[in-house]
């Protein structure tokens, strides 16, 4: 490799650097220069700094325009020191005399002390890197009278979740969802009934008349209530409407049956 | 060995305090990578450390599953700030409950467990405080499980005369598709 | 007597479980409907008992409230399944910018320029926009020039309990620069 190709990679390998933001700005690259040149920062050659700084600014051809501005602004500020430092100095023994490098060192220390804490802070947020904790709250309490929870919520939205539940089950376990109406669902009308009425006809229990599928469910229906010891059915003529009332109910023979039927 | 234990249980107590659902021990040994012996084992121990009167929160098993909840009697002072929070999940389970018990019923725990898939006890709980749904009965089937129903309350929430005016899944699609209008 | 500090502690234990963001004494108070004093008691206790090796949660706290979480020395065993990235990392210019602010608040924007050299509007909107400082006034100058200050997300963010628990600079730093300072 030629002499001209390594200056040429440094270069552009400080130019990468620069452009990588290394230096949060004039500062920052200062301070570097003056580590690197292991230079006591209370008594910097302000001309040997001036020149590697300018050097390392013409590198850096590609950084925000913003940024550019304030390396330049240091940039004026270290020729304008450095003029100051080349014009004799009366010497005046009641004054102290002022170091013109004076504001920049204060400043440098000021931030280099900031780079400092800056350090501490990122360490400190290293630590909240990771967080581990909980993704929602608990699971909410149950309460019962949570009105709020019910407010908006009608038959036809029970139906959809019924819908949703139903059709996003496997097909093993699919039941029939078309059936229009089932035993199980007879016999809560029977509860139902039986609670509400006391006794009732079997045509309460009938709900699609002229449905077959509604009626050999009701009679289906009955005849599990009566074997599970729920209901006793009573009928005061052939073919006439039966009567259904709780098991546990006292009856008069056919003569209270004969008042229920005429009740109705 | 006591010093180890105690880790093992303080890494479970911290794995239920971050799970919002219940963990089965299984899950609780997988994650904290002890066997499942010693997971059982701390949670047991846990459990009764958190039944002490001086704990507000206890370790309970639902569904086959532990999960770390508010004791029961601090509720009521809790409710006004706890009891509304994550509505939206709350009721779209306790409806999916609500509606697999109204349209299945008498259904006992393990069928909606079945179908829905996650414990019921919860939503089972709530419906039942809440007055929706009752005991109806007890299933003739191995351990006689309790079957459940809706209840009058259910039906006037709903506005429904009688269990037989629920819609039915065919209305849904009359509705959708404008048949029969 | 015992017991009712007892229940207010298991009250005060059940609130700060169910919540996830830190919860003040104010607040605390607030929602329990005990006193100030009363949660502050309470909270001391909890937080002695579950400073014990055996459990592995803590009540920590964070911006002035208190927060259960799972002791550090768990989360190596936790990170994988709950371990969350915190992948809103500062660059290290904004960093500066907001350590700047932290450590010399209420600043204005020229004196955070005149510190780091360069122009800060960028990272003092991209700081406000996260959060992390706000505007706290005006100072008593030339312009009115707006000063900021840090946020209790700040605090939260690096797990600060307040601004006094900043990371300090050590002896040796302190003398090299407050001497000169």
């Amino acid at each position: 490799m030629s002499e001209d190709a390594t200056t040429l990679a440094d270069a552009k390998d400080s130019a990468q650097r620069f452009h990588l933001k290394d230096f949060e700005g004039p500062l920052d690259l200062l301070l570097f220069l003056i580590k690197k040149n292991e230079i006591n920062i209370y008594d910097i050659p302000i001309s040997e700094i001036t020149e590697q700084y300018l050097e390392y600014l013409r590198y850096a051809t590609k950084i925000d325009l913003d940024n550019l501005t304030d390396f330049y602004d240091m940039a004026a500020t270290l020729v304008y020191i450095k003029s100051r430092m080349l014009l004799p100095v009366e010497i005046d023994l009641d004054e102290e005399i002022e170091d013109p490098r004076r504001v920049l060192v204060d400043k440098l220390i000021e931030y280099q002390k900031f780079k400092k804490l800056t350090d501490l802070m990122e360490e400190k947020g290293m630590e909240a890197e990771w967080i581990i904790e909980r993704k929602k709250i608990q699971r909410p309490l149950p309460f019962p009278d949570d009105e709020v929870l019910w407010e908006q919520i009608d038959i036809w939205d029970l139906l959809q979740t019924f819908s949703t539940v139903m059709t996003s089950l496997t097909s093993e376990r699919i039941i029939d969802l078309y059936e229009e109406v089932s035993i199980n669902e007879k016999m809560t009308l029977i509860d139902e009934l039986l609670e509400t009425k006391g006794d009732f006809m079997f045509s309460d229990l009938i709900v699609h008349r002229n449905s077959m599928m509604d009626v050999v469910c009701a009679f289906l229906a009955i005849l599990e209530c009566v074997k599970e010891r729920v209901i006793r059915i009573l009928q005061n003529k052939l073919f006439g409407d039966i009567r259904i009332c709780a098991y546990g109910e006292r009856i008069e023979n056919g003569n209270g049956a004969g008042e229920g039927t005429g009740a109705h | 060995m006591e010093t180890e234990l105690e880790k093992e249980q303080a890494l479970i107590e911290a794995i239920l305090f971050l799970e919002t659902e219940p963990l089965d021990s299984a899950t609780i040994a997988r994650v904290s990578g002890l066997s499942k012996e010693a997971v059982e084992k701390a949670v047991e121990n846990l459990k009764e450390r958190y039944s002490a009167e001086v704990h507000g929160i206890e370790i309970v098993q639902v569904g086959g599953g532990y999960i770390v909840s508010p004791k029961r009697e601090l509720w009521e002072y809790l409710k006004e700030r706890y009891g509304k929070k994550n509505d939206s999940k709350l009721s779209k389970a306790a409806l999916e409950t609500l509606s697999i018990i109204a349209y299945s019923q008498p259904i006992t725990r393990g069928e909606i467990e079945s179908l829905r898939g996650v414990a019921a006890d919860t939503m089972i709980r709530l419906l039942l405080d809440r007055g929706l749904i009752k005991e109806t009965g007890k299933k003739d089937a191995p351990g006689k499980p309790i079957q459940y129903g809706t209840t009058k309350d259910f039906l006037k929430f709903f506005r429904l005369n009688s269990i037989a005016d629920l819609p039915k899944l065919d209305d849904i699609d009359k509705e959708r598709f404008e048949l029969n209008g």
